[in-house]
């Protein structure tokens, strides 16, 4: 048997959280020296998987199997295809990133202090975080997917609950009250959402005997597997719910902003850029692959809530007073064009939408971590607060300019090459709600350039006056995002490369092919 | 007279037995009542015997009457022990469960 | 040869990253960075020229091939260029113009502690615009085309601390993202109609599309260059922009970017032939952007924003020559070419006035200017004479074409279009005349006039930094400006401007070497106006005369006030930008301030009222049920005793049943 | 007598016994229920459990009737008695209701759960009584004996292993385990100290040679009764009795008779308050 790279790549992180968490309390810097040294080696191993993986071999590679649960045909199974090969390298690269950004996030309040307050804990639960995520994208086990899909939910429980803002206009108090508000609603949605999904597992287990997605899948292909229509309908929405909720999609989405609002900016970059990316992969995996005709059927009305989510939140951001709120609904636009792009079903749909899900990423990693840095400065996350910053600050300015022209998609970096997939592979099938998507384009100036405006530039305000410019370790954590954001917009054919064969079968499954082109078509 | 009256009598004693632990506070009260109730059960218990012509009835009087005096101990005891950390025998008193 | 292409965008970028990314260690060299290596394109652009020149005018087209960029599917998105005479023309523009304005911002910024990077900026701007008329394929050409819109906004807002310029630069990036949209949509409909984007598929495929789907290409592209090209209705950025360095306004919102528009639809030529709609809808387009910039521009106190409505225009006419069709293609182009010299000559002029007036641009304030700077009043002067068109001067020759090809359209439209461009003629000629009166003629109205003094808080903050010697500083102190003739470094780009806006006319349209040179591309079909040709030059010469007459009448003879009076209602009008902002400030802003409320609101009690109410209700029943949990074990007790009795009681229902 | 218990209808003579004890004993449980003091309510449900001691007998349980009376009246209801002094005789429950509804609920319960165990009873078809000639043919005892030995001897078994816990357990719990050292007089005197507070012993009890009971709180000068010279176990159960009024009366006749023997009157006394 060979080396069990995939568990490995998903074991590292677990065993870096125990290691973490297990260090001495008085030996603070051990422990997040420890975190970081972990993830990198996780992205040693992520990068072995990449490298490893050939785009144009089986559908999943590097699969292990095993019997865990045999009564109910639960398995150990793990396989990549190209989508999941991207969205694991992605988690591996960011995490470094969050923990490098969050370097001082969870240290004691006051100097010297022997009380553990949890700093080894804040490492560890992101290494936890990063472990699960892995194994959610690697799983191709109903069973064994839901289990990591739902356990993510602890730690990021704690983290949202426990870590705050350092500084709050409201006192402690009222801060850790909102924070315990917001995780707990986290909770409360995503639960729900994973209760409704768990009793679609199990109809599922009920209806095809196993968990398989691969048997499962083949057994729906050939036609030995017979699904009533409602029944299959139904547990679509089962998992389809789930899925939304942590997208998340309008209307599921009011958790969102608030989990961003009262996290620590590393934190709600692992909200949005890495767990809820678990939600769109899973559309892309379970839902269409599970359920096609399903998808098919659904489609139209999953369209209008992705657009209404893509104008709504774009709207709702350029509402916003909150610089975090502002990003996360503008995450919730984002999301929309993700799903718009999947259930387009074209092949430039889904891969736009896979790109977008990795684009998406690194961009609201760069602007919302350097909103954190910004934010950590003046202790306020309001956007009125600020002015002028570009005067005292204007490496920190440049950056965030760069991430939130990102945010907007401006052509040459990432997020553009994923939009306009997105919206060509919408139009080409579905012309009107193309067309009205790209009315989030524009909102999106408006709400990047406003944010800009108001805190970036304009006379100095008193309080922004002597604002230190980014240190040398915020640089090394933005630094490298940015150049990724140039090279990928420039270049991003080694990404592409990985996903269009995964994207090719994926349509295959729903069995759709590409509209051809008018002048083609005519002839 | 029919001997159904003494299960009417058993009833009659059981529900003033009950109501009594329903609605009295002082413990000592309270475990008479359930005293009477059990030995309302007891003259149940005893009529069916009769009614049946054999003994199995007695014997579970028997036993209720066995089981009950342990009872009686512990639950005295407990009501001691509870008067001499609260000073008070009122069942009200001990209402931890309140939120 | 080919392989020269990229390296004329690699240059600027090169200086771009460089200057961008070098930090202040860079600050004492970098305008001379940013001007060598936009030179280097430039010259990189003349051998290439010159290698064109060497060929056969059918085959002169040169193609580079990088790197496929986005390959999916069926979207196949390369990079790679194109160089054919279309982009050699701009290609020489840009570059030529550019490195001009790179050595006069030299002495412009001089004092601007952050010069470096405004070179960074203006190179990044070089870098995009070489890529908008090099790309190969509509997709690349949106990346310049968004990458000059980026620039654009960098550079407006370059002085970032004052709030009006941080507003306009944001309105223009909006406002040309609305633009954008149309190119990215018309780039959807190319890929669905023809399954590529490439220049030269798409062009080649236009007869086989519907028409139907062909005008609505244009139209989007049409959408996309209003934005870019300042064009009603999405004209309301360029008065704006003027806030950016007067260099900035000379590059970008003068001669170069806002071009880009015409730019676009004399690429796709062949897509707006096959669609008739379309050409038409661009010819009105291009005569209201004409009328409505030459009205603007009558009222404008400002120098600047008059010059911007100017430019409105002026890229209205060639917007409506390139709505002509294959008449009107060349002209659009040669006007464009000679509006880029004598209009970024006319803007460098007008920073040197304000240069040497500590930054005013007030007209009013300014007046018998001429004898204080004379090298700045002759460049200004011949940029003012090629402009209104006066014989023999370049102007002269691309205005009176367009007109000639205007009428040239036939019937009605054309007598209508022909009109406007003639009346259009008339009033550039009243207020170009009234900006070279107001500025250079007449009383010295800046005596004793304390001129924007330092105290204000939206005054152009280079006042503090280039005086140019310490008397200004103490002149801006005080109040009253010493007007001054600017350094030499920056008077020679001006003097060069100069000359091209005096022959670039000239020597293109002797032996029709611009038609020659172009048609291989764009195809020139020549126009048969219904009067004859020397009808319509005599006719144009004629409304010259008027307008500069009229204009002469109303500023030359009498004394300018300084407070500008009250106006008819449409001098009113004009200054307000003919109320355009005011309906795009009720309708779209405030509109959308309300809704984005309103939505935050409906969000926050609606969406979230649903869960948190689901939430209370829940917690609500809880703290009733919780009630009854009171602690005594005697209520318990009932409850016990209830639910027996229930038990019982269903029990024997049960039996009874 | 065995064949009369055989039968389907029994003796007048127990008829007549049924009617009038049955209602001595519903009267002993309802005043089980009502009484307001503790000794009281035990007194009754003792009358009431002697009555079900002879209804036991009636019925042909004569072990259980004996063991009713020697085990349940005798013993475990002279324990209920012990705990009732422990706790305190005289102390009177109020038996005014403190939880909302709850009477009303109760009774509500008893009557409903009464009238559905009689309508049950009534229900059932209780016809034929066999009567316990035959069981009893060889001694009530013996066949009690037989049975326990054999059928029920786990059971059996059981119980006498949960008297012992039992035992046990109300040892356990009434027995008071000095966990700490007691603290020495010296200790306790400064931890007075330090309290600050009844630094002197505390006062006694009583009033006058009159009331020299320890329940009787003494008088502080103004004449008001001072808690704190009664025990702290007679507080705590609340009896303690109030002379102050008494007393002030009687110091009232007391003045009033020296008056009247020195022949002052109210006038003077008038006279001498205006002043």
């Amino acid at each position: 048997m060979s080396f069990p790279l995939l568990t490995a790549t998903a074991v590292l992180p677990a065993l870096g959280a125990i290691a973490t968490a297990a260090v001495p309390a008085a030996r603070r810097t051990a422990a997040k020296w420890l975190a970081l040294i972990v993830s990198l080696a996780t992205l040693v191993l992520a990068a072995v998987v990449l490298v490893r993986f050939d785009p144009d071999g089986d559908r999943y590679q590097l699969t292990e199997s095993h019997a865990w649960i045999k009564d109910f045909g639960v398995r150990y199974e793990l396989g990549v295809d190209g989508i999941a090969v991207a969205m694991i390298a992605l988690t591996a690269l960011l995490i470094p990133f969050i923990i490098l950004a969050g370097w001082h996030d969870a240290d004691p309040l006051e100097t010297g202090s022997k009380r553990w307050r949890p700093t080894q804990g804040f490492f560890a639960l992101i290494l936890l975080v990063e472990a699960m995520v892995i194994i959610s994208f690697e799983a191709t086990d109903v069973f064994l997917f839901y289990i990591f899909f739902e356990a993510m939910l602890i730690p990021m429980y704690f983290l949202i609950g426990g870590f705050g803002d350092r500084a709050h206009e409201h006192g402690e108090a009222a801060a850790s009250t909102q924070r315990s508000y917001a995780a707990v609603k986290f909770l409360l949605y995503n639960l729900v959402g994973g209760l409704i999904m768990l009793a679609a597992v199990i109809g599922l287990y009920v209806v095809a005997g196993n968990f398989s997605l691969t048997q499962i899948a083949e057994a729906r292909a050939n036609g030995t597997l017979d699904m009533a229509t409602s029944t299959e309908r139904w547990l679509f929405l089962g998992f389809f719910f789930a899925f939304a909720v942590k997208a998340p999609l309008w209307p599921l989405h009011t958790w969102l902003p608030n989990a961003m609002q009262e996290s620590t900016a590393p934190v709600a970059v692992l909200i949005t850029a890495v767990v809820d990316k678990v939600g769109t992969f899973a559309m892309l995996r379970f839902c269409l692959q599970l359920f096609p005709e399903a998808s098919t059927w659904a489609t139209p009305a999953i369209l209008v809530l992705a657009l209404i989510s893509i104008i709504y939140g774009a709207l709702l951001a350029v509402g916003q007073r909150d610089i975090k709120r502002l990003v996360a609904y503008a995450s919730i636009s984002h999301f929309g064009f993700i799903v718009l792009g999947i259930f387009a079903m074209t092949s430039q749909g889904q891969s736009g939408a896979t790109l977008y899900m990795v684009n998406h990423g690194i961009s609201t990693a760069a602007l919302m971590l350097v909103a954190g840095f910004l934010i950590s400065r003046r202790g306020s996350r309001l956007i009125a607060d600020y002015g002028g910053v570009q005067k005292v600050a204007p490496v920190l300015a440049g950056t965030f300019l760069i991430g939130g022209l990102a945010t907007l998609s401006l052509p040459g970096l990432a997020p553009f090459v994923s939009e306009f997939l997105v919206l060509v592979g919408t139009f080409a099938r579905y012309p009107v709600i193309g067309i009205i998507a790209t009315v989030g384009i524009v909102l999106a100036a408006l709400y990047t350039l406003v944010l800009y405006q108001r805190t970036m530039t304009g006379p100095v305000k008193a309080e922004v006056e002597g604002m230190p410019d980014l240190r040398v370790r915020e640089l090394v954590v933005v630094a490298p995002l940015i150049v990724l954001l140039i090279f990928l917009g420039v270049y991003p054919k080694p990404v592409t490369d990985i996903v269009n064969p995964a994207v090719k079968q994926t349509l295959s499954d729903v069995q759709k092919k590409d509209p051809q082109p008018e002048v083609e078509a005519s002839k | 007279m029919n001997p159904v009256n003494y299960l009417y009598l058993a009833a009659l004693l059981f529900t003033i037995g009950a109501t009594g632990v329903l609605i009295r506070r002082n413990a000592i009260v309270v475990f008479m009542c359930v005293e009477l109730m059990l030995n309302a059960c007891n003259l149940a218990l005893v009529a069916f015997s009769r009614m049946h012509g054999n003994l199995d009835g007695q014997i579970i009087a028997f036993f209720t009457m066995v089981v009950a005096a342990a009872e009686v101990v512990v639950g005295l005891a407990i009501i001691v022990s509870l008067f001499r950390s609260r000073h008070s025998a009122s069942v009200d008193d001990a209402s931890l469960m309140k939120l | 040869m080919e392989n020269l292409i990229a390296l004329l965008i690699a240059a600027p970028l090169l200086g771009a990253a460089v200057l961008l990314c070098g930090g202040r260690r860079l600050d004492a060299v970098g305008h001379w960075i940013g001007t060598v290596l936009a030179a280097a394109s430039f010259v990189v652009g003349v051998v290439l020229f010159a290698d064109m020149l060497g060929k056969d005018p059918e085959n002169r087209a040169m193609h580079q091939f990088l790197f496929s960029w986005i390959p999916v599917g069926g979207f196949q998105a390369d990079v790679a260029f194109q160089l054919d005479q279309l982009s050699m023309t701009f290609v020489l523009l840009i570059t030529g113009v550019g490195s001009l304005i790179h050595v006069y911002s030299i002495g412009y910024m001089e004092h601007d502690e952050r010069r470096r990077r405004f070179f960074g900026y203006l190179n990044l701007f070089l870098a995009a615009m070489l890529l908008l008329v090099l790309a190969d394929n509509y997709l690349l050409l949106y990346v310049g085309w968004e990458g000059v819109g980026l620039a654009s906004y960098l550079l407006i807002g370059f002085w970032q601390h004052k709030p009006s310029a941080a507003t306009a630069a944001k309105k223009a990036f909006l406002v040309n993202r609305v633009g954008d949209v149309g190119l990215s949509i018309a780039i959807m409909l190319m890929f669905t109609t023809f399954g590529t984007f490439a220049f030269g598929p798409v062009l080649e495929a236009t007869g086989e599309a519907t028409e139907g789907k062909l005008t609505a290409i244009a139209l989007m592209l049409l959408l996309a260059a209003c934005g870019k090209s300042a064009q009603v209705p999405l004209q309301s950025w360029l008065g704006d922009a003027m806030e950016g360095p007067t260099p900035v306004s000379a590059l970008i919102h003068a001669a170069t970017m806002v071009t880009a528009g015409v730019y676009l639809i004399v690429r796709s030529a062949d897509i707006f032939n096959a669609a008739p709609d379309a050409q038409l809808v661009t010819t009105v387009v291009g005569a209201v952007t004409l009328m409505f910039g030459a009205i603007v521009g009558c009222a404008k106190d400002d120098i600047k924003k008059a010059l911007a409505g100017s430019t409105m225009s002026q890229i209205g006419y060639m917007v409506l020559a390139a709505g002509l069709g294959p008449i009107g293609y060349v002209f659009a182009i040669m006007h464009l070419v000679t509006h880029g010299f004598f209009k970024a000559g006319l803007f460098l002029g007008a920073g040197s006035v304000m240069h040497g007036m500590n930054d005013e641009v007030d007209m009013r304030k300014y007046g018998g200017l001429r004898t204080y700077m004379p090298i700045t009043f002759i460049t200004f002067g011949l940029g003012y004479l090629a402009i209104i068109g006066f014989p023999g001067l370049s102007g002269f020759f691309s205005k009176d074409k367009i007109i000639e090809a205007a009428f040239a359209k036939g019937g009605t439209e054309g007598w209508i279009l022909g009109g406007v461009a003639l009346l259009g003629a008339a009033i550039t000629a009243f207020y170009m005349t009234r900006v070279m009166l107001m500025t250079f003629f007449g009383e010295e109205r800046w005596r004793n006039q304390p001129t924007a003094s330092p105290a204000e808080p939206d005054v152009e903050p280079a006042a503090a930094h280039h005086g140019a010697a310490a008397s200004d500083h103490a002149a801006a102190a005080t109040g009253e400006p010493h007007p001054h003739e600017s350094p030499k470094v920056m008077t020679i780009p001006m003097i060069v401007l100069a000359v091209g806006s005096v022959f670039a006319g000239g020597f293109f349209s002797i032996g029709d070497r611009f038609i020659h040179w172009l048609e291989p591309v764009t195809d020139h079909a020549h126009g048969n106006p219904p009067i004859s040709a020397g009808a319509v030059t005599a006719s144009t010469v004629a409304v010259m005369v008027i307008g500069v007459g009229l204009a002469w009448l109303q500023y030359g003879r009498r004394p300018v006030p300084v407070v500008a009076p009250r106006g008819s209602l449409l001098t009113r009008a004009a200054r307000r930008d003919l109320y355009q902002d005011d309906f795009n400030h009720v309708v779209l802003v405030r509109g959308g301030e309300h809704l984005t409320r309103s939505l935050v609101y409906v969000d926050h009690t609606l969406v979230d009222g649903v869960v948190n109410g689901t939430a209370a209700g829940m917690g609500g029943l809880s703290g009733r049920l919780r009630r009854v949990q009171n602690g005594y074990a005697r209520s318990y007790a009932v409850s016990m005793f209830g639910g027996a009795a229930i038990l019982i009681a269903a029990t024997l229902l049960m039996r009874a049943v | 007598m065995t064949q009369q218990l055989a039968a389907y209808t029994t003796s007048t003579g127990e008829a007549f016994q049924f009617w009038v004890l049955g209602t001595v004993a519903v009267i002993g449980a309802l005043c089980t229920v009502f009484m307001k003091r503790a000794v009281h309510s035990a007194l009754c449900l003792a009358g009431t459990m002697i009555v079900l001691a002879v209804f036991y007998l009636a019925n042909g349980a004569y072990f259980l009737g004996i063991v009713q009376i020697v085990v349940y009246t005798g013993a475990i209801m002279m324990l209920f008695l012990f705990v009732v002094m422990l706790v305190g005789v005289t102390a009177a429950d109020s038996l005014k209701e403190t939880i909302k509804g709850q009477r009303w609920l109760a009774l509500l319960c008893g009557l409903g759960f009464g009238i559905l165990l009689v309508a049950g009873i009534g229900n059932a078809a209780l016809t034929e009584f066999n009567g316990l000639g035959q069981a009893n043919s060889g001694g009530n005892v013996e066949g009690l004996a037989a049975l326990i030995f054999t059928d029920y001897v786990f059971a059996f078994e059981l119980t006498g292993a949960l008297l012992i816990t039992a035992a046990v357990g109300a040892m356990v719990l009434t027995h008071r385990e000095r966990t700490e050292r007691a603290k020495t007089q010296r200790e306790l005197a400064e931890q007075r100290v330090r309290e600050g507070k009844h630094l002197p012993p505390l006062p006694a009890p009583g009033v006058y040679a009159r009331h020299n009971a320890v329940d009787i709180a003494g008088l502080l000068p103004d004449g008001t009764p001072s808690e704190l010279t009664v025990s702290k176990t007679l507080r705590d159960r609340g009896q303690i009795r109030d002379v102050s009024t008494e007393a002030l009366n009687d110091l009232k006749a007391l003045e009033q008779r020296a008056e009247d023997r020195l022949e002052r009157t109210n006038s003077g006394k008038s006279g001498e308050a205006s002043k």
